[in-house]
């Protein structure tokens, strides 16, 4: 088989934008990464870093308007998981992106900036591109062999 | 003190987590057991909530100390480094037990 | 607000035609009937109705076929939840729908036939439909009040 | 011969289920207790795969009773008369015990 250029996506999710829509996100991406060969522990970490993608777009791209949607898009391609989340809210301002620093994390009586810590500590890559249809954050983790996905 | 969240906690279920540590804050109890025998689960933002409150536990002489908790959570504990700022245990009962040896503190436990 | 014709779905979720992805479908199912509303026991029932619908996609329309999608929509309105497992394999022969004997059940040694009678067991109306986007299974669930969903 | 099936059963993982029960048979093992403890869900699927073996398992003399179902699963099982075809025991125990007296049948037990 040829392999396309732009691969279509193994399981799409879609919900409204509101947080009790979170844990479905959470146990869909749990369960998609465990049939892509991830392991327990693997599928778990991608799973939160998922769902701390989603939460950031309720939160900061919907700025927590409930009735706007979140589709999230499991691709299997040569090796790899990517899991793209995308929103039409306002996009990501790159520089405000954190570098955290636990060391002063504490002292600075923060209790934000964890996630996109986390999604970079789990996945290999984590971009944000703009596209005509949307903010697209996408989570790319590269997989060892296994699988049940063709 | 002990609290036993129970299931997920992430941004949707964070608020009682919250109003858990606020409740236990506000009563003046600082020396706080967080067992993790029924949580399944927790996102950056209950993280969130035990750093948002650690600074005024420890200020008054106690502190929140962390037992029982299961394979996933405790990986995401230490991804994030948290097993360096929080003491972390097997066991409730020596979680309950290491308050006995003098108070707070306990950030730099090594 | 006014209310549209025809709404659009609360949730969305297409998937492969494998079987490995009926869990998705089945959790999926659960937790949205516990937002809209259900009760656990009548949740765990409407999920197991569009397990049954998802099953008999994979089974009869795509006649086992894995590379095929089945999409399933979750829609709520006016006190009900509205389920439609999409498809675009062979329409359904509504003759073939069975009527169990559960009496003759067992000396017939069948073992099938169970899924249709269980889904109009559990829902309030089952309608199958062909559109031009493809076959649509419809199972339709009145609620009582409650559920978290706007 | 005691069977423990665990999880879900679905159209998935059916197999690994009738294999279970052909292997029961086969070995001419054919006072069965299904015990489901450790089962979360029942589709179909499954159910069929009981029906499909029911009448072999019954014509040796033998039986499948059924215990310790869960709430989701015995409503399930209720919802299709399948109290009416299988003996359905709270307890693993008064399932095992049911074989003393008298060997299957089983199906007009009221
Ligand atoms: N999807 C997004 N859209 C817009 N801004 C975002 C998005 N994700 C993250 N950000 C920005 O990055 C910051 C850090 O995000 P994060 O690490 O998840 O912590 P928190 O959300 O708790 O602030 C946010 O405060 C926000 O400014
Ligand atoms: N989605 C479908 N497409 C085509 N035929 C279907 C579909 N669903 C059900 N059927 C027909 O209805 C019959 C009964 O279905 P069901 O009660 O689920 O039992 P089983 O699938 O075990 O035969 C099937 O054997 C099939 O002929």
């Amino acid at each position: 088989m040829s392999k396309p250029r732009r691969p279509s996506p193994v399981l799409v999710l879609r919900v409204p934008s509101g947080t009790e829509f979170l844990a479905t996100i959470r146990d869909t991406t749990q369960r998609t990464a465990r049939l892509a060969g991830c392991d327990a522990v693997l599928a778990e970490q991608v799973a939160l870093a998922v769902d701390e993608a989603s939460t950031n777009v309720i939160e900061h791209a919907y700025r927590g308007a409930r009735d706007r949607q979140i589709e999230v898009r499991f691709l299997l391609t040569a090796g790899e998981l990517r899991v793209e989340i995308v929103d039409d809210g306002a996009p990501v301002n790159r520089r405000a992106l954190p570098e955290v620093d636990l060391e002063r994390y504490a002292s600075e009586r923060r209790s934000g900036g964890l996630g996109v810590h986390l999604m970079g500590r789990i996945m290999d890559t984590v971009t944000f591109r703009r596209t005509p249809h949307g903010n697209v954050c996408c989570l790319v983790k590269r997989l060892g062999a296994g699988g049940e996905l063709p | 003190m002990l609290l036993y969240p129970s299931g997920f906690i992430n941004a949707h279920t964070v608020r009682v987590f919250e109003e858990a540590l606020q409740e236990a804050i506000g009563s003046g109890r600082f020396r706080i057991v967080l067992s993790g025998q029924g949580l399944r689960y927790v996102a950056s933002a209950g993280l969130g909530a035990l750093m948002g409150v650690i600074e005024e536990v420890r200020g008054n002489g106690g502190d929140i100390r962390i037992a029982e908790l299961n394979e996933t959570v405790l990986n995401i504990f230490e991804m994030l480094g948290f097993n360096h700022l929080y003491r972390i245990f097997q066991s409730e009962q020596e979680a309950v037990l290491s308050f006995r040896d003098g108070a707070g503190g306990g950030r730099t436990d090594a």
